[in-house]
């Protein structure tokens, strides 16, 4: 008999892509729990095959509107690798800058745009236009700044054109870098702003404790290159991936899920903060003192203030590349590509989490096989677990609150679902 | 006439001066070409330059002109939206102010176009000499390789100095408030002399033809085969009309805010190369071939618009030639082969 | 504000008063006006306004009615896109911008003591109107009047009541055809395109100048006609749409050839049309 | 009243949707002349009746044509937004390929539990009313749409190509650069924002309506493109045949 997925449950909104929350009762206690995803597949690894090089980070870059510089970037780092490209100085600043955006934006936009209506009690954003407005106007500025960085210096917010494989297609100028220099400065009272308001917010004190994996590097807090890290096992190489992110088929859902050494792990911010935090800027390191985040902190629910704290670390970042940049003055670049057959694994931490672009090239460099790893499906297991604990803890509750406990949850992985469904 | 002549490093120092207490454009290199800009600073000068991507003309008729602002409270009134920047365009080449000499001749003819009046009051010009033409340009065979009448300042790179020749008033006070100038002899302006008969040797583009011929060219030339084998390959993409400096239609559009309060009008650059250029409401188009569009703008080049404004619509800059994908845009081909095919019959 | 002597006002649209708003059919909205300062438009038949509404934009509309009726003037008009269908949703009272007139209008003196041949299809009737208005208020001043008015069927037909009182005189001829009639629709006229309405006619050619207006598919068919019927080149006058923009002969759009449609026309002899290449006549 | 607005989504990456969210500076007047009534993206609110639906994404599930179809029944005017809805997008990439060997390629044996059908672009399941195109839309061109409607004007439609705009943003050619574009035949609107960026056109603004394709072929066979890199430039975007 086959099995066909089909939307069943509420639909999560306030998320991107489309996934359920099966929640079931039976004789008034919590019987079912089933995080379900329905988005439609697309089958972009299909997709990738035979395309020529120049376009693969172009392709890639479509499997998610959110994190689209983050997909580009594994992209182009995989393509880098299996042609033996050198990626020079200013080109890996310039990446850093434009990723700076794209945390910036993308943690913005979860932050005030899809969760906190949960603490506001509303069913979006738009309401809060009238009853919190300053509230509203200080995420929407913030935000901006993300978009702001990813326009000037990836020429547009989603899908941006100036990275190419080796480098960019096109350099900001002087002026542009000293326009970046005010809008980064003038972020940074939203910035205490924010952190002001988070602090006063009370979030669930749920604790599950479970592995953790990021990428890690010994001069950064990685973002964009680095090794694996895993909780449990230490450091790991990138052509190691597959033996972390065991990939698994689960009926119910159209993305793949993903274990390690335990029954599930998580990616994404917390994640990064609870392997990299010595690496973070000094401001960002106050804010997560203020925010409560220690060493190891087991509450997923805390994952949307550890995006509060990468914020303003990528905040700081972006003010000392601008910074660098102003002094050392910008170089033309030529890139030059020859491609040659191969295989690259390109690695970078996107706004929720690991994620990997694994190609193999042939001596026309065109792709023979791709394989994307994605953050979201590493955490399916890992929020389908959290769920089953939560609901275990709080059977008591009524099955309005527990929906809403349990989708809280949910969108505090702000899991990237049209991602996961790639 | 007045001249003067400046040493280079000079003058550097002298468009610092402007810079400061001005808005001054100015060319800019944009690898591989050129461009008009915005200058924030002298070193960003580029004076040897061979073509720039777009021409001047931008400054005096900008891509979209608001024409009016208005209130959406069902009256008719409107708010005038005339008015320029004051500012300074240092490097004009001389077929680019031949151009200008024919908006001119539309824009303040007959009718005088308050918006394109405003910006050529205010804005100075201060030209120089094209002594290394670029390969695509044919100005020296049209007639428009040396400056018209009409400059504020004209510039010639005598190698390690500029010669200057003072145009107008508004350009003997820009030598007194920023040029260290000094009082030029014969002796230069011979050189000039000798500098731009030179120049007139390295065209690579040549006019077969007296340009005064092209209108009885075109006249035996509208049956051609030459309009059909070029015009099957037009895009229709307008690129040799957005850069080419002495295009002048528009198109008016409205807009309104998303609050429906107020709105504007505004003109926009348009082409007779698009397809929807001549389709009336009904949807017949008047023109709807790309033989028939590009047979018109050539048409309008050499021979309409001097009909109507006393001057050639070509300059011979070589702008369309290069940035046409296909091309079929060359004016100088076209005039070059019907004048040929006029000879032979 | 309006009415500057400063050139910017070439652009400034003229308030101007919607007095009476008569449908005409279901496309088509006959429109009578009034500038706001209380002047004429001063008009010559056959020359046209921009029509302005702000927030949506501009049309070129003949005016369809003679400046012999007063101050007031008329536009008639068929709805088919944003501005003409913005005016269709107007009532009495409001107000549009109003740009001109333009354009050269017809030939007027040249025209005095001469036989006319109206000639007109479809829509083509609204700048004829303003003529045959004229001339029929300024009688005396012309020959033998004809009018041949083609539409595709009945129910196009437009101006019933004018046309019912002009054939009610004794000083005008008019013939009226539709291409085609639906069955069960009331049709007196004639029917077939509107050159088999020629043969019908009786007129001298050397007295007589025929005014053409209508969609561009008939100019072909009634120049010939009027050329078999003798009548001379320069006296077949035909009135021309194009596409418009500022109205001031700067935009570009309306060119044929060299010559600019709101300039130089809307109103063309045929001898002249001739010259012009892109017309294909 | 304010019209009611719906966003929708379907098969893509829904960057078109958060283009709309991206309007950072004109969210406050977009909400106040629109009436967001569901948006699953931003919001958790549903409703019954919308003036103007937009639709992200193509259609590539049986089940999202009934969506698209119970839509269009509860709309007044539906508009697909971005290069996926309007054109199918990248998703039809795999339309080349029997959907069997689609689904095997992702899920192994598994394929069975999932389906597939080719992407669609919204307007072959159901009629639709204008269309925003783009990969991802422009936000400019969403305001200026919403603007025109507000206004009560039928939105104009850009069909004249890319490189006009990209001659007005004074951009070098990439051809010169020894890159190739599609923008000679791509839908302009987009104020060339790509080249601007230092790429090249890749068509996902979908064709103008007369592209003169044998041109751009011969542009890029002179660029030194094979006949199969020629039809892998066209398909990027364009690999659906009956684009809007
Ligand atoms: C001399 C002359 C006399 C005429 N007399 C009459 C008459 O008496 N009665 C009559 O009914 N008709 C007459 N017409 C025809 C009439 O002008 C057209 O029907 C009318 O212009 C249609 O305009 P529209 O705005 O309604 O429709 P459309 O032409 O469909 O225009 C749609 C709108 O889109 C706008 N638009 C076009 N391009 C763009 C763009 N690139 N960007 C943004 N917006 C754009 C236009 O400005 C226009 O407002 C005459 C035409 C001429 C030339
Ligand atoms: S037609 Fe071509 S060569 Fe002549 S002025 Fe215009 S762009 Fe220059
Ligand atoms: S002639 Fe060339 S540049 Fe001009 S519209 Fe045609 S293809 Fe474009
Ligand atoms: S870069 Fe592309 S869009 Fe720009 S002019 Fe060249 S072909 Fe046209």
């Amino acid at each position: 008999m086959k099995v066909k997925i089909k939307t069943q449950g509420n639909q999560i909104t306030r998320v991107e892509g489309h996934g359920s929350l099966v929640l079931r009762f039976s004789g008034g206690k919590p019987s079912v729990v089933r995080w379900d995803i329905t988005e439609s597949p697309r089958f972009f690894e299909f997709m990738l095959k035979g395309r020529p090089w120049h376009d693969a980070h172009v392709l890639a870059s479509r499997i998610c509107g959110i994190c689209s510089v983050s997909h580009q970037f594994a992209s182009l780092a995989a393509t880098e690798e299996a042609f033996g490209i050198h990626v020079s100085e200013q080109s890996i600043l310039l990446r850093k800058l434009l990723y700076a955006g794209e945390i910036i934006e993308s943690h913005m936009l979860h932050v005030y745009m899809l969760a906190i209506p949960d603490f506001f009690d509303a069913g979006s954003v738009f309401p809060l236009m009238e009853t919190a407005k300053d509230v509203v106007m200080t995420g929407l500025r913030l935000k901006k700044l993300g978009n702001d960085i990813k326009e000037l210096i990836g020429g547009r917010a989603i899908h941006p054109q100036t990275p190419m494989v080796g480098g960019f297609g096109r350099l900001p100028g002087k002026q542009t870098l000293l326009s970046l220099k005010n809008l980064l400065n003038e972020a940074i009272p939203d910035l205490l702003t924010t952190v002001e308001l988070f602090r006063g917010l009370s979030i669930s004190q749920f604790r599950r404790d479970t592995e953790y994996i990021s990428l890690t590097h010994p001069d950064e807090y990685a973002l964009i290159r680095g090794l694996l890290y895993s909780t449990e096992t230490g450091s790991a190489k990138l052509d190691e991936y597959a033996d972390i992110a065991i990939e698994y088929i689960v009926p119910h859902s159209t993305a793949k899920f993903a274990r390690h050494v335990r029954e599930s792990y998580a990616v994404g911010a917390l994640s990064r903060i609870n392997i990299n935090r010595k690496k973070l800027n000094p401001m960002a390191v106050q804010t997560a003192d203020e925010l409560g985040i220690g060493t190891i902190c087991s509450n997923p629910f805390v994952n949307t203030m550890a995006q509060i704290v990468e914020t303003v670390h990528e905040v700081e970042e972006a003010q000392d590349i601008v910074k660098k940049l102003l002094e050392n003055g910008i170089a033309e670049e030529k890139l030059t590509v020859e491609p040659r057959a191969g295989r690259g694994i390109g690695a970078v931490e996107a706004p929720r989490g690991l994620l990997i672009h694994d190609y193999i090239y042939d001596s026309n460099g065109r792709i023979v096989s791709a394989n994307c790893v994605i953050p979201t499906n590493q955490n399916h297991a890992n929020i389908q677990y959290d769920l089953e604990e939560l609901v275990r803890i709080n059977s008591d509750k009524n099955e309005d609150d527990l929906r809403k406990l349990c989708e809280m949850l949910i969108r505090s992985y702000d899991p990237c679902i049209s991602c996961s469904t790639h | 006439m007045e001249f003067l002549k400046i040493s280079k490093a000079q003058f550097q120092l002298s468009v610092g001066r402007m810079i400061d207490e001005n808005f001054v454009y100015g060319v800019k290199a944009k690898s591989p070409s050129y461009e008009f800009d915005r200058l924030f600073t002298a070193d960003e000068l580029c004076l040897n330059y061979n073509i720039t991507l777009l021409s001047p003309n931008k400054y005096f008729l900008p891509p979209r002109t608001p024409l009016m602002g208005f209130k959406l409270d069902g009256k008719i009134s409107v708010d005038s939206m005339v008015g320029a920047q004051p500012g300074i365009i240092i490097g004009i080449h001389p077929y680019d102010l031949h151009a200008l000499k024919l908006l001119d001749a539309v824009f303040l003819g007959n009718l005088k176009d308050a918006y394109y009046q405003a910006r050529r009051q205010v804005i100075a010009i201060i030209g120089i000499d094209c002594l290394q033409p670029w390969q695509y340009s044919f100005a020296a065979s049209m007639g428009t390789a040396f400056p018209p009448a009409g400059f504020d300042l004209w510039l010639t790179d005598t190698g390690d100095k500029y010669l200057i020749e003072v145009g107008s008033e508004k350009g003997e006070e820009l030598c007194r408030k920023y040029l260290d100038a000094s009082e030029a002899g014969e002796i230069e302006v011979k050189q000039r002399e000798k500098l731009r008969e030179e120049s007139l040797s390295r065209y690579k583009l040549s006019l077969d033809i007296s340009p005064q011929l092209i209108p009885e060219v075109l006249n035996s030339g509208w049956n051609s085969s030459m309009w059909e084998e070029l015009g099957e390959k037009c895009f229709s993409c307008g690129s040799c009309t957005m850069v080419c400096p002495t295009c002048v239609c528009f198109d008016v559009r409205d807009t309104t805010e998303l609050n429906r309060l107020s709105g504007e009008r505004y003109r926009i650059w348009d082409s007779c190369m698009f397809d929807a250029f001549a389709t009336i409401a009904s949807g017949e188009n008047f023109r709807p071939t790309g033989t028939d569009r590009l047979r018109h703008r050539l048409y309008r080049k050499g021979k309409y618009m001097l009909q109507r404004w006393g001057r050639l619509g070509c300059v011979g800059c070589g702008r369309c030639i290069h940035a046409c994908l296909v091309d079929i845009a060359s004016p100088v081909y076209a005039y070059n082969r019907l004048a040929r095919e006029a000879r032979t019959g | 504000m309006i009415n500057k002597s400063n050139s910017e006002s070439l652009y400034f649209p003229r308030p101007t008063k919607l007095i009476d708003v008569t449908a005409l059919s279901e496309r088509e909205i006959l429109f009578r006006l009034r500038l706001e300062d209380g002047n004429a438009l001063y008009h010559i038949p056959g020359q046209f306004v921009e029509v302005s509404i702000l927030g949506t934009g501009e049309a070129p509309i003949s005016i369809a009615s003679s400046p012999t009726q007063g101050d007031a003037f008329e536009l008639a008009i068929r709805a088919v896109g944003n501005v003409t269908q913005a005016l269709h949703r107007l009532q009495p009272g409001d107000t549009i911008g109003i740009r001109g007139p333009f354009g050269n209008g017809f030939p007027v003196s040249e025209l005095k003591d001469r036989d006319l041949l109206f000639i007109a299809g479809g829509i083509g009737f609204f700048p004829l109107r303003s003529m045959i208005q004229y001339v029929l208020d300024m009688r005396p001043l012309f020959g033998k009047i004809i009018l041949l008015y083609g539409c595709r069927q009945p129910a196009e037909q437009l101006f019933h009541q004018e046309l019912k009182e002009w054939r009610e005189r004794d000083d005008v001829l008019i013939m009226d055809t539709v291409d085609r009639c639906p069955p069960e629709t009331e049709w007196e006229g004639n029917v077939g395109v509107i050159t088999t309405l020629f043969p019908g006619i009786n007129i001298l050619p050397a007295r007589t100048t025929a005014l053409v207006a209508g969609p561009p598919v008939m100019y072909r068919y009634v120049v010939a006609e009027c050329l078999k019927k003798g009548i001379a080149k320069e006296r077949i006058i035909l009135s021309l749409e194009r596409r418009m923009k500022c109205g001031i002969g700067l935009c570009g759009h309306c060119q044929i050839d060299n010559a600019y449609v709101c300039l130089d026309g809307p109103v063309f002899n045929y001898a002249k049309l001739e010259q012009l290449k892109e017309v294909e006549l | 009243m304010k019209p009611k607005v719906a966003v929708f989504d379907f098969t893509c990456c829904e960057g078109c949707e958060l283009q709309i969210l991206n309007c950072e500076e004109e969210l406050a007047d977009l909400l106040s002349a629109l009436d967001f009534v569901e948006f699953r993206e931003a919001m958790t609110e549903k409703a019954d009746y919308y003036d103007i639906a937009f639709i992200d994404g193509a259609c590539s599930r049986k089940s999202e044509m009934a969506r698209l179809k119970d839509i269009r029944k509860r709309a007044r005017m539906v508009i697909p937004i971005g290069a996926c809805a309007c054109m199918g997008g990248v998703n039809c990439l795999k339309n080349y390929y029997p959907m069997d060997e689609v689904l095997r390629s992702e899920y192994g044996e598994k394929a069975e539990y999932y389906e597939t059908i080719p992407a669609r672009h919204v307007s072959a399941v159901i009629p639709v009313d204008f269309f925003i195109p783009g990969c991802p839309i422009v936000k400019k061109d969403f305001i200026r749409v919403v603007q025109e409607i507000l206004a009560g004007r039928i939105p104009y439609q850009y069909n004249d190509p890319v490189c006009a705009e990209c001659k007005v943003a004074g951009n070098v050619c990439v051809f010169e650069k020894g890159m190739t574009c599609l923008g000679p035949i791509t839908r302009g609107g987009c104020e060339a924002t790509c080249i601007t960026g230092g790429a090249v056109c890749w068509g996902c603004r979908g064709f103008i309506d007369k592209p003169n394709i044998i041109a751009e072929k011969l542009i890029l066979e002179q660029a030194g493109l094979s006949v199969e890199e020629i039809s892998k430039r066209f398909n990027l975007f364009n690999a659906c045949k009956d684009r809007i």
